[in-house]
């Protein structure tokens, strides 16, 4: 869905989701053109195992191309594969290459370079970063030139999702052997629609169109600039004043002037990504559900949203983001003191308690919203005490296990794959690694769910685990829900065909530049 | 006061009350001063530190130190009044026509600048030369006053000479320009006895040789016995006695040089400088400047009516002036 | 006023003792004008609990972003607290930290410079080092490494800010011993058989105080915007307690659309600045005057 | 003594400092608590995958192990990798304090070109309305947060006047320049009346020496007096107090970096400690001690220079 806001700012919040069509309404694509971007942050490494940050990702997935990609659809589409098939026991994949791909150098992308990198990306000591991606691959084969072949251990549900993922972008197995993993970090060689044409670190990433793309007719662009610009406000002045066609995380407080602007629009979109309080449910009284559900009626999420978020998001009905099998018809927690005060008297602790929050130290947005709990939460008798520490640390001590209470940058959190498996093992599964996202939650049918959605493909059986999975963890998972992030990009009038994707990245080659 | 024989002495104070600024606010630190001197005389001007003699010297240059002014009288130069004189021309005669040193050499010569920049510097400026021709001249001068291996000591920063070099460099750059007047601010105080000797000996050959007016300041009678022809007593911004330099040590009329110069003996046993006593009371304000005589508290002849005498010099001999109608 | 005496010119004489009158009214008024405003921003804020203001903590998202108006006069915040009250309750915070680190930091840092330049030798030298060390050491590693020991918060910001600001003062007192290490009354001291901590800190603590003194009244301010960049970082005060800097740094995104949020306690900071300054200018005149 | 000696006596000393302050650095680091591993895995990860990233760096070796691999390699001014960038560091850093050198130099000169007309107005002016207007605008800019002051300059010449670009960094030198300008101006309003206030202060003691009433009394003209032998004399507790200052303006520019976009050493800071990025921190602090020190090496060099004294 995507939400135009030029003009509409008279209109209330609701408003800003009207959907309007987001590309063909200004006829035939145009080739041609610079494209200029400024961006929050900026790439660490162009390599697509060992990448972690969007930073890195949103790059890496201009200049790579994956068997299957991830577009404006809940299932991943055929791309390097142009189809493939499954065997009964859903453990054996067999891929149908696309013939006559060329890497930008002009290599043709043979089934080698494919099984090469599939393998890195089952290889946990590789692929350190997503290991449990590719932990089900078991082996792989290519049966012909344009055979690949994946034989997984057992089952995985989530299989196509994870491979739409940058991780298993296909690379030159030739080059990169010969280049080594830090000099082709540094300037990478893909078949995807983009290649890099200079690195400035800390300025700067210039993509030149791949004049070997398959796609027909695609790239639009000639070439896209994509400035690092970390300053919110400096962001908005880059497009404010042309410099920028493009300009990323447009801040809430911004929108309606962004938005007001007349070359500039801002797209609202939906993205996987959410915002959360988490509790340890090994410490008292966060062990007992009824003082969760005290906390969640007392927190004002419509008026946080109105006035933190000036209405760019939605309330959240789950514990973590809104993925493929998300269920609308599970309720959030309304806000009520009543029920809240209520709920707390049934508990553990009725008469009220304290509780220290970590939140990220210099997050503005994090610092308000753990404000306005503080303040809210101070009318059940919770008293609660924010300590803001650097990234850094915060990892390491909600790690440890001795915390209270954690909240991470809303913008931080947000889901790699498609569809819910991934979040549901590192969020719901106790067993998963790192015990349930530190939070100790060790609830054996939320394991066994998990273990259920991951264990089949037929897609019935999953919707319907995560559905059940959905309303237990409303109910009982040590945390307090608050929203479904969006994507706030500014746009130019000139830039056609841009849309943010679900993973929260871009298919560039869609874009052109009207006149 | 001055001679009636001399129409135009060299320069002349006439009246000249200079008004300064201290935390407390404005006091005048000269009254109604009048003194002159002519081409080769030497006047000595003698008093306790405070007194207000530093800062007559100065404002016959015109360089009483902002903010404070001359409230009163005037200064003239070679018959002209100094308040006549355009910004330009005082320049010229500042450092060309009088030349001025001071009590301490070591602050008075900029600390960054060579000897020989600072000497070239006046010379080129004040004589229009050639940066060579400076060079040679400043040489000489070092040379003229006394100073060995004049070559290398321009070479050199301040710091790097001597107290007595340096106050040979302050002369050679005021004599440079062959002054009509020289004007000395306790030159030799800051220095060693010996040394002290050697500069009045320098300066007083050069005063024969350039036939050069000199107003000499200090609290030492002894200096100012020795080198002035005149004497000129102040205290507490009066000039109280004035004359001849023999007639005023032998014949003292004033209570004041009377204390002065019987102090000096004693002053040498004990072997201190502690000045005859403190003035007690603040320096006078706008309103309450005091009537009578300055000097009347501290006075052992004091009378009632000393409150109430205006301080003027008499010239009951001719030519030795003194404040005191009481004591004579 | 009695008549003139003769031979004075009555306008020159009343042009200087204007002028003299201008001069110390100059020094008296920076010094009484700074420390007004000092005590206007101090009485202020010492008086909060007293002066009916809306509770500085309390949210109201009904009336988030509200412009100044006579209800808020500094208009509030996003989370709807009122600005003023925020600013005035923020001056306990800002004020006490500026005045105590600085002169905690006076204090150490004068002990340690005045032995380094009194005694010279070994002393002084391994004394500089140190000094060297702790003014080229990355400040900001220093305070998040107290931050992560002592925990989030002031009590970090005291510790870190202090840990560096005594070096300046070490400095400034060593070059100031030096000066005055030979001049007569410290020698006199020594030959009357003073003791060296008599010395140093009963006869050469006045000279010293002085430079000291007029710095202090600038490093009051740096102390106060070092806090605030602390909060820009998110390693200043804990939540909800107001505090200038952290006032400054939520204003920020809200700069296009709420210019009030940043720009007023902006101000506020700007005007204790302007007043420490005063007073530390009339204070360098009067100082200055007396040691003449 | 000799320039040279002079120099070489400086650097000696400063080499331990210099040590130390790596150790200093080093160590205070690892007392914070957080993991380079577990900040570049974030959420995903499981401990194990944790672990085996750890090993990748090297981060399981013993401290001690840690510190003299770095002293080692960076005796050959090799620094190591960037656990973040995954690539040398010696680039980056050395790319970034292009930047931030020319940025602290460039605010250094326009402070400068600002603060010493200003001061020497406001010291011949001293206790005038001239002096006092001076001093209150310039205790305004210094008390501004940084961000404010840098907005205001790119609303007023970026988008209204469009002098400059918002932000970011140009590529031929004349463009360079005027990307630099905005952020030297916000920097250099800062650093303005900190030099403007020493300067002015020692000016006013000039002016009262006795060699500046020796000139006066040689008839040396207001202006040459003031220019060269007062002001002279008076830059040298200027440049005591830019002295100190340099270290911090460079790793305190971090908020002036990030609102126009400048990849300077201040950034790269905050980044590798919010990272625990260790071997950048190590570096970086390096970097800075080289800086604080070679800053303080000039202006004792500009001393001797300036003042004959100090060369004894």
């Amino acid at each position: 869905m995507t939400a135009r806001l030029g003009g509409l700012l008279a209109l209330a919040a609701s408003a800003l989701f009207v959907a309007a069509p987001a590309q063909g309404e200004e006829g035939a694509p145009r080739k041609g053109g610079t494209l200029t971007m400024a961006r929050d942050s900026e790439p660490l490494t162009l390599n697509p195992i060992g990448a972690g940050d969007n930073g890195s990702i949103f790059m890496i997935v201009q200049v790579f191309d994956t068997l299957v990609e991830t577009a404006d659809a809940p299932l991943p589409q055929s791309a390097l594969a142009t189809g493939w098939t499954v065997s009964d026991d859903a453990k054996t994949w067999t891929f149908a290459l696309r013939e006559g791909v060329k890497f930008s150098n002009g290599d043709p992308l043979t089934c080698d370079d494919v099984k090469f990198s599939i393998d890195r990306f089952a290889d946990p000591k590789v692929n350190t970063s997503y290991g449990g991606f590719g932990a089900a691959i078991a082996q792989t084969e290519c049966a012909g030139p344009s055979s690949f072949v994946v034989k997984l251990k057992a089952p995985q549900g989530a299989f196509l999702d994870y491979l739409s993922t940058f991780i298993p972008s296909i690379v030159p197995k030739a080059l990169y052997e010969k280049m080594g993993d830090k000099a082709f970090s540094e300037k990478p060689v893909g078949s995807g629609p983009f290649m890099v044409k200079e690195w400035v670190r800390g300025q700067r990433l210039v993509l030149e169109r791949n004049p070997y793309y398959w796609k027909n007719g695609q790239p639009y662009l000639d070439q896209i600039v994509v400035n690092y610009v970390p300053d919110e406000n400096t962001r908005m002045l880059k497009v404010e004043s042309d410099e920028a066609q493009i300009a990323t995380e447009v801040p809430y407080a911004q929108i309606e002037r962004v938005a007001a602007l007349d070359h500039v629009d801002v797209q609202i979109e939906n993205v996987m990504a959410w915002d959360a309080v988490w509790f340890n449910s090994r410490k008292a009284p966060f062990n007992d559900p009824q003082v969760i559900r005290a906390l969640n009626y007392a927190t004002p999420k419509e008026a946080m949203l109105k006035t933190l978020m000036h209405g760019a998001g939605d309330i959240a009905n789950h514990v973590i983001a809104r993925v493929k099998y998300w269920d609308p018809a599970v309720e959030a927690y309304p806000y009520d003191l009543a029920k809240a005060k209520e709920a707390l008297a049934k508990s553990s602790a009725p008469q009220g308690f304290a509780l220290s929050c970590l939140i990220v130290a210099g997050d503005q947005f994090e610092l308000q919203q753990a404000q306005i709990l503080q303040s809210e939460w101070a009318k059940i008798g919770v008293t609660m005490e924010i300590q803001a520490v650097d990234t850094g640390t915060i990892w390491t001590r909600w790690g440890s296990g001795d915390e209270n209470c954690f909240t991470f940058t809303g913008a931080g959190l947000s889901s790699d794959a498609l569809s819910d498996d991934n979040l549901a093992v590192v969020f719901f599964d106790f067993t998963g690694g790192i015990e349930s996202f530190w939070t100790g939650w060790n609830n054996k049918d939320a394991i066994a769910l998990v273990k259920e959605a991951d264990g089949t493909i037929d897609e019935e059986k999953r919707k319907a685990a995560f559905h059940k999975l959905q309303r237990l963890a409303m109910a009982e998972y040590p945390a307090v829900p608050l929203f479904f992030i969006k994507a706030r990009t500014a746009v130019s009038d000139k830039v056609k065909g841009f849309k943010t994707l679900p993973v929260k990245w871009w298919n560039l080659e869609d874009v052109w530049l009207a006149p | 006061m001055q001679t009636a024989s001399s129409p135009a002495p060299l320069l002349a104070a006439r009246g000249l009350s200079v008004g300064l600024v201290n935390r407390h606010g404005a006091f005048l630190a000269t009254k109604r001063v009048s003194l002159a001197v002519d081409r080769g005389q030497s006047l000595g001007l003698l008093g306790e530190s405070g007194c207000g003699k530093s800062i007559t010297l100065r404002a016959l240059l015109g360089l009483v130190p902002h903010p404070g002014e001359i409230v009163g009288g005037s200064v003239t130069w070679k018959g002209r009044d100094w308040r006549s004189l355009s910004k330009s021309e005082i320049r010229r005669i500042r450092g060309k026509d009088i030349a001025m040193i001071f009590q301490d050499p070591a602050s008075c010569l900029n600390p960054v600048f060579t000897i020989g920049d600072q000497v070239t510097e006046t010379l080129r400026l004040k004589l229009s030369l050639k940066a060579k021709a400076a060079r040679e001249l400043a040489r000489d001068l070092l040379d003229q006053v006394g100073i060995p291996a004049p070559e290398e000591r321009l070479r050199l920063y301040p710091h790097q000479l001597s107290g007595g070099m340096r106050q040979r460099v302050m002369i050679a750059m005021a004599i440079a320009t062959e002054p009509d007047l020289l004007l000395a601010d306790e030159p030799t105080t800051a220095l060693d006895v010996t040394i002290q000797d050697q500069i009045l000996t320098l300066l007083a050959g050069l005063k024969e040789r350039n036939r050069m007016a000199m107003i000499l300041v200090s609290h030492d009678v002894g200096v100012v016995a020795q080198n002035c022809d005149l004497i000129a007593v102040m205290y507490a911004g009066h000039i109280v006695e004035w004359g001849p330099t023999y007639d005023v040590l032998r014949t003292p009329r004033h209570p004041y040089t009377r204390g002065l110069l019987a102090a000096i003996p004693r002053l040498e046993v004990s072997g201190g400088r502690r000045p005859l006593q403190t003035i007690a009371g603040a320096p006078p304000t706008p309103g309450e400047l005091p009537e009578g005589c300055p000097f009347r508290l501290r006075c052992s002849s004091a009378r009632a009516e000393c409150a109430t005498i205006p301080v003027t010099l008499d010239h009951k001999p001719p030519g030795h002036g003194s404040a005191c109608p009481i004591v004579t | 006023m009695r008549p003139f005496p003769p031979g004075i010119e009555e306008d020159a004489w009343l042009r200087l003792t204007k002028r003299a009158r201008l001069d110390r009214r100059w020094a008296t008024i920076s010094l009484y004008a700074g420390i007004a405003i000092v005590a206007f921003i101090a009485g202020l804020s010492a008086a909060a609990p007293f002066l009916g203001l809306k509770d500085p903590t309390a949210t109201d998202l009904m009336n988030a972003l509200q412009p100044p108006s006579l209800a808020f006069p500094f208009g509030t915040d996003d989370l709807g607290r009122d600005i003023f009250a925020r600013v005035v309750y923020a001056g306990r915070v800002d004020l006490v930290f500026g005045i105590v680190v600085t002169y905690v930091s006076l204090v150490i840092g004068l002990s340690i410079g005045a032995i380094s330049g009194y005694f010279g030798g070994l002393i002084d030298t391994v004394i500089m080092r140190i000094v060297d060390l702790v003014i080229s050491f990355p400040f900001i590693i220093l305070i998040l490494t107290i931050a992560a020991i002592v925990g989030p918060g002031l009590t970090g910001a005291y510790i870190g800010v202090i840990a560096v600001s005594w070096a300046l003062y070490a400095r400034l007192t060593r070059g100031e011993m030096l000066a005055i290490r030979r001049r007569e009354f410290i020698l006199n001291a020594e030959t009357l058989g003073y003791s060296a901590p008599r010395v140093v800190f009963v006869h050469a603590l006045p000279n010293l105080l002085r430079a000291n003194l007029v710095f202090s009244m600038s490093d009051i301010v740096l102390n106060i915007l070092t806090l605030a960049a602390l909060s820009y970082l998110g390693l200043g005060v804990a939540p909800p307690t107001p505090e200038w800097g952290e006032m400054i740094a939520q204003g920020q995104k809200n700069l296009f659309n709420a210019w009030w949020i940043s720009t007023l306690p902006g101000l506020v900071i700007v005007l204790a600045g302007i007043g420490f300054s005063l007073i530390g200018d009339g204070l360098a005149d009067r100082l200055d005057e007396s040691g003449r | 003594m000799s320039l040279i000696a002079f120099a070489g006596r400086r650097l000696a000393q400063a080499i331990p400092v210099l040590l130390i302050i790596t150790v200093a650095a080093f160590s205070v680091i690892h007392l914070v608590p957080g993991d380079p591993a577990r900040v570049m895995l974030g959420s995903r990860a499981t401990d194990e995958a944790v672990q085996v990233l750890r090993e990748q760096l090297g981060l399981d070796k013993p401290l001690v192990t840690q510190y003299l691999d770095f002293l080692k390699a960076a005796m050959r001014l090799d620094f190591g990798d960037s656990l973040f960038q995954r690539t040398a560091i010696g680039p980056i850093v050395a790319a970034r304090a292009v930047h931030s050198l020319a940025l602290v130099a460039y605010a250094v000169l326009i402070s400068l070109v600002i603060a010493v007309p200003l001061a020497l107005l406001s010291a011949i002016r001293r206790n005038l309305l001239a002096d006092h207007v001076v001093r209150a605008l310039t205790t305004l800019a210094f008390c501004m947060p940084s961000f404010w002051t840098a907005l205001l300059l790119v609303l007023l010449f970026s988008i209204r006047l469009k002098f400059f670009p918002t932000s970011g960094l140009g590529d031929s030198p004349l463009a360079y320049l005027a990307s630099l300008t905005l952020p030297a101006v916000s920097i250099g309003l800062y650093l303005t009346p900190i030099l403007l206030r020493s300067l002015r202060a020692s000016l006013i003691q000039t002016l009262g020496a006795e060699f500046v009433e020796a000139a006066r009394a040689r008839g040396f003209g207001e202006a040459r007096i003031l220019f060269k032998h007062v002001l002279r004399n008076s830059l040298i507790a200027m440049l005591t107090i830019l002295g100190i200052n340099v270290g911090f303006l460079i790793s305190g520019a971090v908020i002036v970096e990030n609102v126009f976009s400048i990849p300077g050493l201040g950034s790269l800071m905050v980044a590798a400690i919010v990272q625990r990025d260790y071997p950048v921190i190590v570096a970086l602090t390096l970097v800075f001690g080289v800086v604080v020190v070679a800053a303080n090496f000039l202006v004792d060099l500009s001393y001797a220079l300036l003042d004959p004294r100090i060369r004894q």
